[in-house]
């Protein structure tokens, strides 16, 4: 038997790891999956809870979440493609300019 | 005791996993660590009974979405991190923010939350159930989000198309 | 058993002519789309002669409901058409005049660049016409009623790179508006009492209702602002000053539009209203005194016009007003029989006025014309059979349409009105024979023919492009397309009236007397009286005829005999005669009145004060908070995607403090 | 029966399957080379043993005794790691097939497979979809252009495929209602009309097994779809770089792989384990549907080889576009059709 709670702090943990990869992170690859990370935290606190409350509407969620990430995935992955080809850099802290 | 041995060690591989992406200079390290996390979450919803959950995460997250960031690592042959200081606000706020929120969550969550234990294979999650539920009661929500992915699919497909292709005038990458 | 008359091919049939000539007809060669114009509405033509054979009086009024419309509660409003012998006789009269003036057209318009769009519009003029007239609710009707305004505003304005022709155009239109206001109420009155929008729901509402003597009440109202609707549309004062400026439109759809049909869609619309304004005596004396001053007053302008179609435009809105008198003393079968024949023969007067400044190369200044009538002879022969029949001379159509009303009017008892009916035929006499004098007898007044070529271009086309391509060399006959219904509508003109007022009254009673509350005048005459009757009307008849001949003989003497004596006449009358060559200054009056006012208020109140001062500024202001504001905080949007991380980050931990400290408290 | 034994009897029978698996893997490198050969009018292996028998075994000898070569500018983790990845999940995968009913051995009752899970189908699937990390790896850690190229081909063209072979076995799902392979397997007994047999290659799921034959020799890097190893233009593909053991390593997977999907494709289309009439002594009765499902599975294996030896290489533009131009919504139209007839027939 584990404490309902301490899955939400493994679900917290994660997610704090995230927002730090966030914080940190250069590589504009490592920080969309600190992203990934983040929902993965997430995804796992709302089974905790659908386990705690019986509601399997929980686990549905944790698939909208899935889909909205690969969705988010493919855009975002897009998106860094096209980034490289115009600033050939993959550190954020080069790609600060709003326009080409 | 089995379960919270087992939670115990894959709760730790994940956190170490999810330490090891943060570490990690290269990429594919951090993305091969993100890896490792997803699988022990997997583990972790077949401990909280979502059978279902768990299969898909190992499909959908760890079979595509990561491969799809390995793809985009060695397309890009990305190489290691490099070490530019570029924001001080991420420093002087982000980083006490973060662990200002992450204290207080724990704090909340550990001494003052009356939730009881959870029972290993706690709420199954059978996949007809979750079908059911899919097709009825989030049948709109289900829709929406199917237009998104192909609005998605679209917009990933347009961004990433060789901008060269249709304007040749415009700069090259 | 009703046979099905598919009524509603009748206005379709112009309405896919005007789509196809409408969409495609650019591409079209000129030969095509006559074709396809010419087929289509005289299609109609020939649907509506069947539907005469078909529908003998036993089968009328018919109705078909094609599909419903509007559905609300109780009130319900179809598509649905409705015939009997008024909306038949009108249906022959708009499909055949319209046909013939088709026909016209073609020759009249074969040099313009725009000849596909003209013909598109005419049979869009024919569809909602045609509507107007079938319709069996007021809300069809006032379709329709819209319809053939935009398709008359399209047709005026037709050149409409001449500043004059657009601005005509709107003027039609605007004037229209006011005119359609009155109507609009009416129906939301009717449709308030009523429920109703249905002919045939209203008008037995109405007759369940007391007529209204003494005061004026709801059916009074109504019959008011009706005719409000009416006087827009019909010209009539005091919304008549659109007509005379939409002469600007070309000559075959002043004849069509603006005298044969559209105008007289008032007439119509009171004819067929007849039932509540035999309910409401105060309102019908209104339209009588309403059509009776138009009549003499435009009769008056139409004095010292010199402007051919002018001159024509105001005898129109004169003779409207005799079918408002008829009107006006419930002799509705007279109104519509007058109708009727002046559709023949003002569409023919229009004709041949276009006919002869075809052949003088565009000029309209009858002033320049003169001695024409061996040069056309086919043209001055109609016209002449035209002129006979607007004045009244005896055996011409116009003088049995004519007769009846100036003696239903006088034997309804408005001796005053029968006055005035009597002076403007005076009028009307003098002011024809004036326009067929001074283009037909007489010396040639115009430029000579070598130099009016150009001027031809410019008058008739707008197209820089246009050459003559059958080549101006000097006055000369119009080709046998344009004749032909000439020659048609001459024949109506002479022979249009001998159907005789009586059995034309007879022939449109069902739908005028059935459920009529009697009404003196109206009642069927007593078998006793009606020798005596007879014979006054021979006298009153007589009357009339003199006065025409009167006007003849006026006219010849000014502008035959003694051509110099009207200048004089005019030098004797001084201001008078400068105040009706200016048409009384009603436009001035009008502009100086309504339009100055309402520009200046708008342009200072509503433009100034409430569009700059509040709309805008508050626009303004507001984007000016907008990028200060933002001018202030854009410095967080650094570019650095960390530094927002960071942001999110510290501000999700105030948020996170704000809950769990709400949550702990 | 009690944890320890529970243990026991796994041990047993994951020793079990994988030596079978491995041997299966030895001899379908043999049938390969064997099939090929006459199928190229030559004789194949022959030296050693009778009919090259032992070939395999020679073969793993020699990969076990060369020099484990690992050249200079590798990312040397990942480097090693690659093969291992792949080999792993190759292997797992077959813990979760049955290979037929449940039967009592020395009073212990227990399914012929090594764990029977209600969610096997998906569970194989999301362990097969992990094998491209191995290849993927093993493409950029060798810091070659030929194995990054190999690498992208193959990732690219699996995650490619994948949609495909999952959209085709949801027919199969439909029809039988489960995730569960022992399910989808009784689903298919009996037969139509005595003779023909239900399985759901009869039972109009001929679409979809002819979207799986596609998608899984894509899946697993074969003939006609061997782009990421096609060694015309990249040498070797990923493995350009690997000897000795890891290469051997990889070589094991992709065989592994083949029977896998030989394996799902008996289980969901060809009515698994289910035969004949039953007939003979119990002993054999208790044999014969394993060797019904070892018949199919050398049956479709043939079939693989059979491809190998008859068609030429695609085109890479060609194997996408015909991947997401034609499989795919041919697998979306075999599923709504699916659906509506299951529907119908409810």
């Amino acid at each position: 038997m584990v404490p309902l709670s301490y899955y939400l702090v493994l679900s917290g943990i994660l997610f704090a790891c995230g927002v730090t990869g966030f914080l940190i992170k250069r590589n504009i690859i490592t920080i969309f999956m600190s992203i990934e990370l983040m929902l993965n935290g997430v995804n796992l606190s709302f089974v905790a809870f659908a386990a705690q409350w019986h509601a399997l509407r929980g686990q549905v969620f944790v698939f909208f979440v899935m889909v909205v990430a690969a969705a988010e995935a493919a855009v975002g992955l897009a998106i860094i493609i096209a980034v490289y080809r115009t600033r050939e850099t993959l550190n954020v802290d080069r790609v600060n300019l709003l326009k080409l | 005791m089995l379960h919270l041995l087992v939670f115990s060690a894959f709760g730790l591989v994940c956190v170490a996993g999810a330490v090891n992406l943060l570490v990690q200079r290269h990429p594919i390290n951090s993305a091969l660590s993100l890896v490792v996390v997803m699988g022990s979450l997997a583990v972790e919803y077949l401990l909280l009974g979502a059978e279902f959950v768990a299969a898909v995460q190992v499909i959908v997250y760890a079979g595509a979405i990561m491969v799809l960031f390995v793809f985009v690592i060695m397309l890009l042959n990305a190489g290691e991190e490099e070490r530019s200081k570029g924001s001080r606000v991420a420093m002087i706020f982000g980083i006490p923010g973060m662990l200002i929120g992450s204290v207080l969550l724990a704090w909340v969550l550990l001494e003052r939350s009356g939730t009881g234990n959870v029972a290993t294979g706690a709420l199954p999650g059978p996949p007809k159930v979750i079908g059911w539920l899919l097709f009825h009661d989030f049948l709109l929500p289900f829709e929406v989000t199917s237009v998104l992915v192909l609005i998605a699919i679209m917009g990933a497909v347009v961004l990433a198309s060789h901008p060269g292709a249709k304007q040749p005038d415009k700069r090259e990458g | 058993m009703t046979p099905n008359l598919n009524l509603w091919l009748i206005p379709v049939l112009p309405l896919i002519g005007a789509t196809i000539n409408g969409l495609f007809g650019k591409r079209f060669s000129r030969q095509t789309v006559s074709a396809i114009a010419l087929g289509f509405s005289g299609a109609a033509f020939v649907r509506a002669l069947w539907i005469l054979v078909q529908a003998s009086a036993s089968t009328l009024p018919h109705i078909e409901s094609l599909a419903p419309w509007i559905r609300s509660g109780d009130f319900q409003v179809d598509f649905a058409f409705y015939l009997d012998q008024l909306s038949l006789v009108m249906l022959l009269v708009v499909t055949g005049v319209g046909f013939l003036i088709h026909i016209y057209s073609v020759g009249y318009m074969w040099e313009e660049s725009g000849f596909y769009r003209f013909f598109a519009y005419l049979n869009l003029f024919m569809f909602f016409m045609l509507t107007l007239i079938l319709a069996s609710n007021y809300l069809l009707m006032f379709i329709g009623w819209e319809g053939v305004g935009l398709a008359s505003y399209l047709l005026i304005g037709f050149w409409f790179t001449k500043d004059s022709a657009a601005s005509a155009g709107k003027k039609a239109f605007i004037v229209n508006r006011i005119g359609d206001f009155g109507f609009l109420i009416a129906l939301f009155l009717m449709i308030k009492h009523f429920g109703s929008l249905n002919f045939e729901q209203v008008f037995q509402s109405v007759s369940g209702m007391p007529t209204e003597v003494a005061g004026a009440g709801l059916l009074t109202s109504i019959g008011l602002l009706l005719m409000v609707g009416a006087a827009g549309k019909s010209a009539q004062i005091p919304l008549y000053v659109w007509l005379p400026d939409a002469m600007e439109g070309p000559t075959p759809v002043s004849a069509l539009i603006h005298a044969a049909t559209m105008v007289t869609a008032g007439v119509y619309m009171v004819a067929r209203s007849h039932v509540i304004f035999d309910h409401a005596p105060q309102a019908l004396m209104v339209v009588a005194i309403v059509g009776t001053l138009t009549a003499l007053f435009a009769a008056t302008i139409g004095v010292c016009q010199t402007d051919i179609k002018k001159v024509l435009a105001y005898s129109t809105i004169s003779q409207l007003g005799y079918m408002f008198m008829a009107c006006g003393v419930a002799a509705y079968s007279a109104g519509i029989f007058h109708l009727m024949t002046h559709a023949f023969f003002k569409g023919l007067l229009f004709l041949a006025a276009g006919s002869v400044i075809h052949a003088v190369g565009g000029e309209q200044d009858m002033r320049r014309m003169g001695g024409l009538r061996h040069h056309i002879p086919w043209t001055f022969w109609t016209m002449t059979a035209a002129t006979f029949a607007i004045t009244g001379v005896p055996l011409f159509a116009g003088f049995y349409s004519k007769g009846e009303i100036l003696w239903r009017v006088y034997s309804s008892g408005n001796t005053v009105l029968w006055l005035i009916g009597v002076l403007t035929a005076f009028l009307t006499s003098f002011y024809m024979f004036r326009l067929w004098f001074m283009t037909f007898f007489g010396e040639y007044r115009g430029e000579t023919a070598a130099d009016h070529d150009d001027d031809h271009v410019h008058a008739i086309s707008s197209s820089p492009t246009a050459p003559a391509a059958h080549g101006h060399g000097g006055i000369h006959e119009s080709p046998k397309i344009m004749l032909i219904p000439l020659v048609i509508l001459a024949v109506l003109s002479i022979f249009g009236g001998s159907a005789g007022g009586k059995r034309f009254d007879k022939f449109l009673s069902p739908v005028l007397h059935n459920h009529m509350a009697v009404d003196g005048a109206d009642a069927t005459t007593p078998a006793p009286e009606e020798k005596e009757q007879h014979g006054l009307e021979i006298l009153l008849e007589s009357v009339s005829v003199l006065a025409a001949a009167a006007g003849l003989f006026l006219a010849w003497l000014l502008y035959q005999r003694r051509p110099q004596l009207p200048q004089e006449i005019a030098h004797a009358l001084g201001g008078f005669y400068e105040t009706v060559v200016h048409k009384y200054y009603v436009d001035e009056i009008y502009a100086a009145v309504f339009v100055k006012p309402l520009i200046d208020g708008s342009t200072r109140i509503l433009w100034h004060g409430i569009d700059q001062d509040v709309i805008d500024a508050t626009l303004d202001n507001s984007a000016e908070g907008a990028r200060e504001v933002s001018d202030a905080v854009r410095h967080m949007q650094s570019g650095n995607l960390r530094s927002y991380a960071g942001w999110i980050a510290a501000g999700a931990a105030v948020v996170i403090a704000y809950m769990v400290w709400m949550g702990t408290r | 029966m009690s944890l320890g034994v529970f243990i026991l009897v796994s041990v047993i029978k994951t020793v079990l399957a994988l030596a079978i698996l491995l041997t299966g893997v030895a001899y379908t490198v043999w049938l390969e080379r064997k099939v090929v050969g006459h199928i190229q009018n030559r004789w194949g292996p022959t030296r050693v043993g009778p009919f090259g028998l032992l070939q395999p075994l020679a073969d793993g000898v020699k990969f076990i005794f060369k020099e484990d070569l690992i050249p200079p500018h590798v990312y040397k983790p990942l480097y090693i790691a690659a093969p291992m990845i792949a080999l792993i999940f190759a292997l797992t995968s077959i813990s979760l097939i049955p290979v037929g009913n449940w039967i009592t051995v020395f009073g212990i009752h227990t399914p012929l497979e090594i764990v029977d899970v209600n969610i096997g189908l998906l569970i194989v699937l999301g362990i097969t979809s992990l094998g491209v990390y191995g290849v993927a790896l093993a493409g950029w850690s060798s810091n070659s252009k030929y194995s990054l190229l190999g690498g992208l081909r193959a990732s690219a063209q699996m995650i490619s495929y994948e949609i495909a072979l999952g959209l085709s076995l949801v027919g199969v799902l439909i029809m039988a209602g489960s995730f569960s392979l022992r399910d989808i397997v009784d689903a298919q007994a009996g037969t139509f009309w005595g003779f023909i047999p239900r399985w759901n290659i009869f039972q109009g799921q001929f679409v979809a097994f002819f979207i799986y034959l596609m998608a899984a020799y894509a899946e697993t890097n074969r003939i006609p779809f061997d782009l990421p190893e096609a060694e015309t233009e990249l040498v070797a593909g990923y493995h350009t770089e690997y000897s000795a053991m890891k290469f051997a390593m990889f070589f094991m997977a992709e065989y592994a792989n083949m029977i896998t999907v030989a394996c799902l494709a008996t289980l969901l289309f060809l009515g698994g384990w289910h035969g004949p009439h039953r007939f003979g002594p119990p002993i054999l009765q208790a044999i014969l549907p394993v060797f019904w499902f070892v018949a199919k599975i050398f049956a479709f294996l043939f079939l693989y080889i059979w491809v190998r030896g008859t068609l030429p290489r695609f085109r890479y533009d060609q194997l996408m576009a015909f991947g997401w131009k034609f499989l795919l919504p041919l697998a979306i139209a075999n599923l709504v059709i699916t659906a509506l007839i299951v529907a119908l027939r409810a």
